[in-house]
């Protein structure tokens, strides 16, 4: 890619980009949130046209109008936000747009066969016949992965794919990599995590505010290098924070049993305490109850069984105004799902759930004087970039947006925080921001829970680590003695622990 | 005040001597509109005529369609307030809003039909509904092979329970034994409901069926010429005016005329000829008003005809009495 | 003065006016096509509606439902709700007011707001169903509404002929003239015109709606709600209470608007052979006037004019009056489709930005 | 009358009250599916009656008792003609679907009477045709008792559209078309991103959809009501979406909806016949089916899932 410019209104996402990846090799893109990477693979995919700059494939320019074009180039591309329909199935989606067919109708089954040789082929296992709701996220990303492979791409784009997997999926995929490098495929890795850049990749571009900062050999560089060019400054990745002074339990998880979606038990009798000035990580791989016992907690979702302390104070199944108002705060893990009302201002956002207060509102009327007062010190405090405090939250950008929430939620002085994936996405910037900020209110004294897929963060983050698997705590552990290994393992149901001690 | 005395002379003036030979003559319709087959139409015929038989200018007489209940009043007014010399109001359901402009206006002339406005300015034309309906009444007991004829009406209404009353009475008169099956379809405008609602009167052994439905009616029509093609042998007994015209002889047995046409156009010459009276008027028998069309004949043979005549005579001078409303 | 004019040179406001022209020019087209004179016919129509006090007192009538079930559609659209049920509400409202002005026998002061609140209760509860059902059951509104439009045109044709309609008759008896909301002088000065309470009432409808809806705790649930009812569950808002609320409140206008053609302009209710249809109109109002209140208030005094003044066009040039329907619906789609209209507009807007 | 003929009476009159039904809430399903929200299905219809007895008027000197069948043909392509400003402004310049869908319906409602008067010398309806369809006797079939009159005799129309219902079906989930038709609308830019032009897949929903609603507006003038007026759909527009969504968007679950609300109508004027109007009164009956939607969709049906990308414009290259 030659000299590609690119133009938002307001923003210049691509500015004159060169891009080289040689054949067979898997190249990173590396930058911060909103550097441009997204942008400039659209572009590569068809989705976008460049305003300026062209494209070569193999020497050849090419005009790559529409995905069609891009498809047909032998590109194929693993989006950030997965491109499947949720009601149909693997199969289904494989296929799409490239139907076998017999007759006028379709030949599903040439397309389920088809489908299964080329996940033998390449060691991506998928169920062919089910459908993508009812699929891990995982397995999702394979079927991701097989439609451009089925495609013919000799080309594949990642954009972010680990950010949503689990440490054993992430294996899973670097070995997928691996093998399609060895059948002869391209590779383009979009990625924040710089661990996997240093164990999976050949080169790496680094992107900064749609610039192109560097080109290097991974094996010439390193993580800390790659990171300060990547936000331009010296960052640390170890949280330093000071030894944790636990004091009195400030919630109490009673052998608590709830409802998952599906209709059979996501929480299985769980049960753990969270202490003040202390910061419990709960680990686990997706889908074992994490959403569950946050819904839990904070009342959105019923439990079936067992007892929720909150200060001592029985919370189970009260309201989620009643829990917030008694001392609870949380950063939910879908910011424009649960976080923001996008088309609020964020003024507005940022009362969300105190806009009833006295201090905010008389005999039902709001007064709009004082929560402007207080959403403008709260931007101020957590450095939220907006134009404005009566922007509509839909105009920032993700990092901005949670830190928005986090503001919201540190500012309500809560007893407990719950964080849940408070960082997913965000680049090392951002997420360095973010938990300085939970280390300081433990500092505080007060109680924090972080549930996270990302083994890195709960490690660095937390003080105590519980693990969760299928709705159960199968153990504890101190965070500064753990291993991704020990934890690993837990997590996989393999190994089961006691307050941090074996029972094997 | 000096405006209102003002208008007033004007008025007492005009009253009593012919109106000035370019008079204006308004009508406002009913939801219906003026080419709705039925009374609209045939009131709109009635006033045509008579531009042409008075060599009246072509925008001496108009019409206003309302398009809800809440047009009756600004319709009806702006004819009043543009001192058009008479304003008809079109249908029973128009009656208190002829009232009530009638009021408003003293000095305004008004007409309605099928209504009775109580108002020394306006003239309420009344039809005898039941005595005409008697007739066909009388015709369908005779011709029924099945001993089974149907009644279809629009909204319950008293015009249309007058419909229903005479008919039953003539069809009792002649054959007690012969069964009346009535429905009511709840709409004057909806062909649908009266083409299902005769589908299964004929299924169920109906042969003859008159409709008082206004467009509803239709769909009686398009039923019977549909059973008709394939060799049933059904009738529909017309409304209003000569249906026989519209929907041809081989399915209109005979129709209830109701000289609308006549009636509009006679109040009307009347206010062109000073005599506009006001008051409540009936129209019977006697006076013409109503009775089988004239193509009668071509479906119902001559020795019904003279008993129909026969029994005409009988409510002509008053030997028999047809009810109103239906006996229950 | 500055704001003045930049107010009228806003996007808000130029995209509405735009639409309006090229609605009135594609009625030009149409009465074109169809042999008539367009100028004389939007001649006729003006001439109509400002041609005599009486007239325009009646256009005001006109408006005056067209306000109310136009808010009420608006009030459900800004909480996420699609209120095609305004018809049904209207017509509740104009039974439970009917049954208030006929059976009770009150002093006025009493018996008329009675009967405005009877009204507006019946279209609430109305409204409301859709709402209960929609939060507890998740029937979609859009059917339930549907379905109870039907259900009211019914019941209120049983309860009329049951208990208010005498023998012979299509139409209920006359209300208590303490039940009225008539205003006599008014009507008076518009040369008895059918002027009532209920416009004023309308207006403060379109206030309340406003005041509700911005300034306060409850409007700051139900938008939100509206806008994302996952942030608002979170938030410890209560979803489904709120849904009903945003359909008692929407219904509730519907409602009034119906009591008040009853009280104000008719004084009996008829039995009625379909809907009578300011409900559908509402939908209408509530797109063209964007959901908020000024806009409703300004859709319905156009909606009403072109309405009302149509029969003039008939009078006058011998336009159809259903030509105002082809207009009306133009006008819709130039605003839906305001991406058509910045096409015309794009001169006009670029030479603004030149001028800046 | 024994029970076997009343039935059998009941089931061919819910049939003919079904058909324009079915055709619309087919036609909405092909929009919906697609992602465009379709309101606008009572336009449709509108224009379909006028179209279908307009032409059938005009076609009947030189085609006689084939005149209904060019009158259909006509509305066909007149819906697919009067969806498309539905398609370019929902599609193309992204309005808000419902309000593009309600300026259609008034349109429809203008435009036709409107035309109507033009045609027909200021008359609020067309001239009675003289030639709509005759109702089909399926030989042998048709003789059987009670079934043959139930269900083998009946409108052509019927025939035909449960026949759109079998193939629609086949469509939708069997051939390519439909999975792409419903992907775009599911995830338009899954779509996007494996090739499907999704604007096009949305142009041509939305242009079946007005075929398929006019050829239900046509069925009601060219067999029912025998000529058109301002109010020969009068509301089944709405009924016909009721019924789509009430179906779950499943040509199937749209045919079974809109012959339960055939059936209601159907009941309507039996009772009267049968004199149980002393029982119950007429206005109870009225609301019966209405009621009873509410009570099945509150109660059995539950939340029905529309398509996930219904209602919202697609951009390409948008987020
Ligand atoms: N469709 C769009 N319209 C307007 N601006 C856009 C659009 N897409 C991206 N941008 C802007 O372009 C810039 C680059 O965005 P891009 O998505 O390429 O970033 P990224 O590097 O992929 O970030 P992330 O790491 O968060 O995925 C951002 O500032 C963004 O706001
Ligand atoms: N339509 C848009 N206009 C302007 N900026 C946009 C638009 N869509 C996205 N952006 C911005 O582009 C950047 C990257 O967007 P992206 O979708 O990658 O979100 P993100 O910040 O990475 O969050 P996540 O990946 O968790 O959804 C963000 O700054 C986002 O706010
Ligand atoms: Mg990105
Ligand atoms: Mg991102």
């Amino acid at each position: 890619m030659r000299g590609i410019t690119k133009r938002f209104p307001g923003i210049v996402a691509n500015d004159n980009i060169n891009l080289v990846v040689k054949k067979g090799e898997i190249h990173a893109l590396l930058g911060e949130n909103g550097a441009g990477k997204s942008t400039l693979m659209n572009i590569l995919f068809g989705l976008y046209q460049p305003d300026e700059g062209e494209i070569l494939i193999n020497g050849k320019p090419v005009h790559i109008t529409s995905p069609n074009v891009a498809n047909e180039l032998g590109i194929g591309m693993v989006h950030q936000h997965f491109m499947l329909v949720e009601t149909f199935t693997v199969t289904e989606n494989i296929v799409l747009g490239n139907e076998p067919k017999n007759g006028l109708q379709i030949d599903i089954r040439r397309a389920v066969k088809e489908v299964e040789e080329l996940s033998r082929k390449y060691g991506l296992k998928v169920d062919p016949t089910a459908k993508i709701a009812d699929i891990s996220v995982g397995m999702q990303q394979r079927v991701e992965i097989l439609k451009t492979l089925y495609r013919g791409a000799d080309i594949l784009i990642f954009d972010e794919p680990t950010a949503v997997l689990t440490p054993q999926e992430i294996q899973e995929l670097i070995e997928i990599m691996h093998n399609l490098v060895k059948e002869g495929k391209t590779i383009i890795l979009i990625t924040h995590k710089l661990k996997e850049i240093m164990a999976v990749c050949d080169a790496v571009t680094i992107i900064r505010r749609g610039k192109v900062i560097d080109s290097v050999a991974v094996k010439d560089t390193n993580p800390d290098e790659l990171a300060a060019k990547m936000v331009g400054r010296e960052v640390t990745f170890k949280v330093d924070k000071k030894p944790p002074q636990p004091k009195e339990v400030i919630l109490s998880v009673e052998n608590v049993t709830a409802m998952g979606n599906r209709g059979v038990n996501a929480l299985n009798g769980i049960s753990f305490e969270v202490r003040a000035g202390e910061i419990l990580g709960i680990a686990g791989v997706d889908g074992n109850g994490q959403s569950e016992l946050i819904e839990v907690l904070t009342g959105l979702r019923k439990a079936s069984g067992g007892r929720i302390l909150l200060k001592g104070q029985d919370i189970t199944n009260r309201l989620p105004r009643e829990i917030s108002e008694a001392g609870l705060s949380h950063i939910p893990e879908d910011r424009h799902k649960r976080g923001l009302v996008l088309d609020f201002t964020m003024s507005e956002n940022m009362v969300l759930e105190t806009y009833f207060h006295p201090r905010f509102n008389k005999n039902g009327f709001l007064d709009y004087a004082a929560i402007d007062k207080h959403a403008s010190r709260l931007i101020e405090e957590f450095d939220v970039r907006t134009p404005s405090i009566h922007t509509k939250a839909r105009a920032l950008s993700g990092g901005n947006q949670q830190k928005a929430i986090i503001a919201r939620e540190v500012d309500k002085d809560p007893d407990l925080l719950i964080a849940a994936q408070p960082t997913r996405g965000l680049d090392v910037g951002a997420i360095e921001f973010i938990h300085k900020r939970l280390v300081e209110q433990r500092d505080k004294g007060k109680a924090v829970l972080l549930i996270s897929l990302e083994l890195d963060e709960v490690i660095n983050v937390s003080d105590r680590i519980a693990v969760i698997y299928e709705g159960q705590i199968v153990g504890i552990v101190d965070a500064k003695s753990t291993t991704e290994q020990e934890l690993g393992l837990m997590m996989s149901g393999g190994k089961r622990m006691q307050g941090g001690g074996s029972d094997e | 005040g000096g405006k209102t005395e003002g208008q007033q002379g004007a008025a007492n003036q005009g009253e009593g001597q012919a109106a000035a030979p370019n008079a204006r003559i308004g009508m406002v319709t009913d939801v219906g509109g003026v080419n709705d087959n039925s009374f609209n139409q045939s009131a709109w015929e009635g006033l045509q005529k008579l531009q042409k038989d008075l060599n009246l200018p072509q925008e001496n007489v108009n019409y206003l369609q309302s398009t809800s209940d809440a047009d009756y009043i600004p319709n009806l007014t702006q004819f009043v307030k543009d001192k058009w010399d008479l304003t008809w109001g079109i249908g029973f359901l128009m009656g208190d809003h002829v009232k009530k402009v009638a009021s408003e206006n003293p000095d305004a002339k008004l007409a309605i039909i099928d209504a009775e406005v109580d108002a020394p300015n306006v003239e309420s034309v009344l039809f005898k509904e039941h005595e005409g309906s008697f007739l066909v009444g009388v015709v369908a007991a005779k011709m029924s092979k099945t001993k089974k004829v149907g009644f279809v009406g629009g909204m319950e209404i008293p015009v249309i329970k007058r419909f229903e009353a005479g008919f039953e009475a003539g069809v009792k008169a002649v054959d007690p034994s012969v069964q009346v099956v009535k429905v009511y379809t709840a709409a004057f405008d909806k062909p649908d409901q009266g083409k299902s609602t005769a589908s299964q009167m004929y299924d169920q052994g109906v042969d003859i069926i008159f409709h008082a439905s206004g467009a509803t009616g239709d769909g009686v029509f398009n039923e019977a010429k549909a059973r008709k093609a394939k060799g049933q042998q059904v009738w529909v007994i017309g409304v209003d005016k000569d249906q026989s015209l519209t929907f041809g002889d081989d399915i209109t047995l005979t129709s209830m005329v109701k000289r609308v046409d006549e009636a509009v156009y006679r109040v009307s010459k009347d206010v062109i000829d000073g005599k506009f009276k006001g008051g409540i008027v009936w129209l019977g028998l006697k006076e013409n008003g109503v009775g089988l069309a004239d193509t009668s004949n071509k479906n119902v043979p001559a020795d019904v005809l003279k008993l129909v005549d026969e029994y005409k005579q009988k409510i002509v001078n008053g030997e028999i009495k047809v009810p109103e409303t239906p006996q229950q | 003065m500055n704001r003045v004019i930049a107010v009228f040179t806003k996007e808000s406001f130029l995209v509405p006016a735009a639409a309006i022209i090229l609605g009135l020019l594609t009625g030009a087209v149409a009465m074109l096509a169809g042999g008539f004179n367009p100028i004389k016919a939007y001649a006729s129509l003006v001439e109509k509606v400002f041609g005599s006090s009486y007239n325009f007192g009646e256009t005001i009538r006109q408006i005056t439902p067209l306000i109310f079930t136009g808010l009420s559609v608006a009030f459900a659209f800004r909480t996420g709700l699609f209120n095609i049920g305004a018809e049904g509400q209207f017509i509740m409202g104009m039974i439970a007011s009917t049954a208030v002005g006929i059976s009770l026998d009150l002093p006025a002061y009493i018996h008329a707001p009675l009967a405005v609140l009877a009204g507006a209760l019946a279209g609430g509860l109305w409204g409301a169903i859709a709402g209960y059902l929609k939060a507890a059951r998740g029937v979609n509104e859009v059917i339930t509404t549907i379905m109870l439009n039907w259900i009211a045109l019914y019941f209120a044709n049983y309860i009329l002929n049951a208990f208010f309609v005498p023998v012979g008759q299509q139409r209920s008896e006359m209300i208590k003239d303490s039940a009225s909301i008539t205003i006599g002088w008014l009507s008076q000065m518009f040369d008895s015109a059918r002027l009532h309470w209920g416009t004023l009432l309308a207006v403060l409808a379109a206030v309340f709606f406003y005041v509700v809806l911005w300034k306060t705790k409850t409007g700051f649930e139900l938008r939100a709600v509206g806008l994302n009812p996952h942030a608002s569950e979170y938030a410890g808002m209560n979803v489904n209470r709120n849904v009903v609320n945003a359909m008692f409140v929407g219904g509730m206008f519907a409602g009034i608007g119906g009591a008040c053609e009853i009280l104000g302009v008719f004084h009996y209710q008829a039995v009625m052979a379909g809907m009578p249809g300011y409900g559908f109109d509402g939908i209408a109002v509530a797109l063209i006037g964007g959901n908020n209140p000024l806009g409703v208030v300004l859709a319905a005094i156009l909606f009403g004019m072109l309405t009302f003044g149509a029969a003039g066009m008939k009078f006058g040039a011998g336009v159809p009056v259903e030509l105002i329907r082809v207009v009306i619906a133009s006008v819709i789609f130039f605003v839906a489709a305001h991406g058509i209209v910045k096409v015309f507009l794009k001169p006009i807007l670029k030479k603004k930005e030149g001028g800046n | 009358m024994d029970w076997g003929t009343i039935l059998s009476n009941l089931v061919h009159d819910t049939i003919v009250f079904s058909t324009a039904l079915i055709f619309a809430a087919l036609g909405g399903m092909y929009s919906e599916r697609s992602g465009v929200v379709n309101i606008a299905l009572e336009g449709m219809m509108i224009i379909g009656a006028f179209t279908g007895a307009v032409v059938t008027f005009f076609a009947q000197d030189a085609f006689g008792s084939g005149a209904p069948w060019v009158g259909f043909a006509a509305a066909i392509v007149a819906g697919a003609i009067f969806a498309l400003p539905h398609a370019v402004a929902s599609i193309t310049f992204k309005a808000d679907q419902v309000v593009s869908g309600v300026a259609l319906n008034f349109l429809a409602a203008g435009l036709s009477v409107y035309l109507t008067k033009i045609i027909f010398h200021g008359a609020g309806q067309t001239t009675t045709l003289s030639h709509v369809f005759g109702k089909w006797h399926i030989p042998l079939l048709a003789d059987i008792p009670y079934v043959g009159h139930a269900l083998f005799e009946g409108y052509p129309t019927s025939f035909i559209a449960f026949a759109l219902v079998a193939l629609s079906w086949y469509v939708l989930f069997k051939t390519p078309f439909g999975l792409r038709l419903r992907a775009v609308g599911e995830h338009p830019r899954a779509a996007d991103t494996v090739g499907i032009n999704v604007k096009r897949m949305r142009y041509t929903a939305v242009m079946i959809s007005g075929a398929l609603a006019a050829m239900g507006g046509a069925t009601i003038a060219l067999t029912t009501t025998s000529n058109f007026s301002h109010n020969t759909v009068s509301g089944q527009g709405f009924i016909a979406l009721a019924a789509l969504i009430f179906g779950k968007w499943h040509p199937a679950g749209a045919m079974g909806a809109a012959l339960f609300f055939g059936v209601a109508q159907a009941i309507k004027s039996l009772v009267q016949i049968f004199g149980l109007t002393q029982y119950v009164p007429t206005g109870f009956i009225y609301m019966l089916p209405y009621i009873l939607t509410i009570l099945v969709l509150a109660g059995v049906v539950g939340r029905s899932s529309a398509p996930a990308a219904l209602g919202k414009p697609y951009e390409t290259g948008s987020r």
